[in-house]
């Protein structure tokens, strides 16, 4: 095979491989093929593609296995926030329980379980707590003495509010879903696809 | 179910190939001739009855348009027993369609009145549905046929230093905020030992701030509790409460003697 | 940021991403740069790229969700050789319903089993679902409030299709009106003996 004509072969090969490919594990690819090319060819054909991607955003790189494409450190910056973009979602139990404790604290975790009717994990519990939006405000002089939980000033601070007097009360929600029938619906459909 | 055809070529002339019609048979019809070995795969692959009765027409180069409804019935029935004979899952929707292909083939023998000769033809249903199967079977295999992710289409495997990402945290809207709320009420209202009342925040939110200023250990005025500049209101929220976390056993209030100070501390 | 800087960047992008990525995702990605690219200036890099890359053993192919880069299907013979495992085939029965649900969406479960002639089972439209190609889209005013379904970006993508103008378009239905009644009735007479 032409040097010109193995290069996108190799792109190919080496853009679709989750691991670094070698010669010889590529020579040994071509096994069989009328056109099998030499391992000097495919070492030429390489040595071109690794000048070709210089200056790009990734580069042809030997590391101990063989060869592989990988993105160049240059654009981290830009990278990351790839991944920094989409934060993930809270999932329905976290903000039920973020609710409960901001609409009736100071509550228990019992309480929460009994109005959610199901249990409510230790995790979410925490996570709530580094996010500083959740403390614990002392125990409840009951049988096992659990933790009173109550909001923080840092919750008030992150949905813009004076003091929990301007968290909407249900009334007001509920007349909110009545004026807005739609919203319901775009709700609905959303949960849908989630 | 297959051995029974594998092991059977010396006397499968003397065994009943099917009960057609209360008739046992022992040849196989004509028509329908499928070497025994594949009939079992061949009689799984039918999509319904749409898909069966579109392979009979098909197969003898009928125009859909124009279905001989007599002989495409007889066909369609003799599969269905070959299919209940080889105990072959029978969908219901098999025996609807040989019903309605009975129907058909009897309200055509019934000779028209003159002045309904506008009337639609027996079958013009059955012709749309088959047309409009087809169609989407063709679909169906033009999409199968598509060059797609897994199979043609590779995505890019190119491998990314470790970099540094901080983690974002996931955004919460008030709204978001207000919907769980108001789907646990509204879930916690089906059973009737719950009751998620309208309780004036601004007392809870007094109760939290309250608890946050005392422990267990120190004593705090109770005077500290109620700002004048509060007004009126102010006073009477912190007074309410006090009582309210008082009645949950949250707190203490302890004084020396009477008319000495009040001081209020966390229950130990 | 002029083209040239914006291009490798781009790539480093494309490269890194696991899911296409549109103008207005990259626009958004430069938010708060000091040289943040116009949409425009987007748009032109990618031109470029696009025309950087013809005669790759990879492109950069604009599908419904946006742009990525894929391995072209002529190198399709050894990239396959990289891996052991089978593509995934699909049933007659789900290729069916899916084909129904894309092309006649938004459309019940029952209006495709009608079409059909037989019934969909659950398992076929949670598959469907759970590969994010279909979604619920609400659900149709008439008794049982059944969903109505249609496809998704993701399945669109997954087609390597830009839109759904895009599938194949549907065999022609010859027109009912061919059937002439007198014709039928002396063919059954006949088709009634044999």
């Amino acid at each position: 095979m032409e040097i010109e004509k193995l290069k996108p072969v190799l792109e190919a090969l080496f853009s679709a491989s989750d691991k670094p490919l070698s010669v010889a594990q590529l020579f040994d690819l071509f096994a069989g093929d009328i056109e099998q090319p030499s391992k000097d060819e495919i070492r030429k054909a390489i040595e071109e593609l690794v000048e070709k991607y210089e200056g790009s955003g990734f580069q042809l790189k030997q590391v101990a296995s063989g060869f592989r494409f990988q993105v160049r450190t240059d654009f981290e910056t830009w990278v990351v926030r790839l991944w920094e973009q989409k934060p993930p979602r809270y999932s329905r139990a976290m903000m039920e329980t973020l609710a409960l404790i901001a609409y009736r604290q100071p509550i228990t975790r019992g309480e929460i379980e009994d109005i959610r009717g199901v249990s409510v994990s230790t995790n979410i519990i925490r996570t709530l707590e580094e996010r500083n939006w959740v403390k614990s405000l002392g125990h409840k002089e009951v049988p096992g003495r659990p933790a009173l939980y109550g909001t923080t000033r840092e919750f008030l601070d992150y949905f813009n509010l004076k003091s929990l007097n301007e968290l909407p009360s249900l009334v007001e929600i509920r007349d909110l879903d009545q004026f807005t029938p739609e919203l319901a619906f775009t709700e609905d459909s959303e949960a849908g696809t989630g | 179910m297959e051995k029974v055809f594998t092991n059977s070529a010396p006397n499968q002339s003397e065994m009943p190939f099917a009960l057609v019609q209360g008739e046992p048979l022992t040849v196989i019809p004509q028509d329908l001739y499928i070497p025994p070995d594949a009939l079992l795969v061949f009689l799984e692959a039918f999509e319904g009855p749409l898909d069966l009765l579109l392979y009979l027409i098909k197969r003898q180069n009928l125009d859909v348009l124009n279905i001989p409804i007599a002989a495409i019935t007889k066909q369609y029935m003799e599969y269905i027993h070959l299919m209940d004979h080889l105990e072959l899952e029978l969908a219901a929707e098999y025996l609807v369609m040989a019903s309605m292909l009975a129907e058909i083939k009897s309200r055509m023998l019934l000779p028209r009145p003159a002045e309904s000769q506008d009337e639609d033809d027996p079958r013009a249903e059955l012709v749309r549905r088959l047309q409009e199967y087809e169609q989407f079977k063709q679909a169906a295999e033009d999409l199968d046929a598509l060059d797609r992710l897994e199979r043609e289409i590779y995505l890019t495997n190119i491998d990314i230093p470790k970099f540094k990402v901080k983690l974002a945290l996931p955004t919460v809207e008030l709204n978001d905020l207000m919907s769980a709320f108001r789907d646990v009420v509204n879930r916690a209202e089906q059973f009737a030992s719950h009751h998620v009342d309208r309780e004036p925040l601004s007392v809870r939110e007094r109760m939290v701030i309250v608890l946050d200023r005392i422990s267990a250990e120190d004593f705090t005025s109770f005077n500290d509790f109620f700002n004048p500049a509060e007004g009126r209101m102010g006073v009477v929220v912190s007074f309410i409460a006090i009582l309210e976390l008082l009645k949950e056993s949250l707190i203490e209030l302890v004084q020396n003697e009477p008319y000495a100070p009040i001081y209020v501390k966390a229950k130990s």
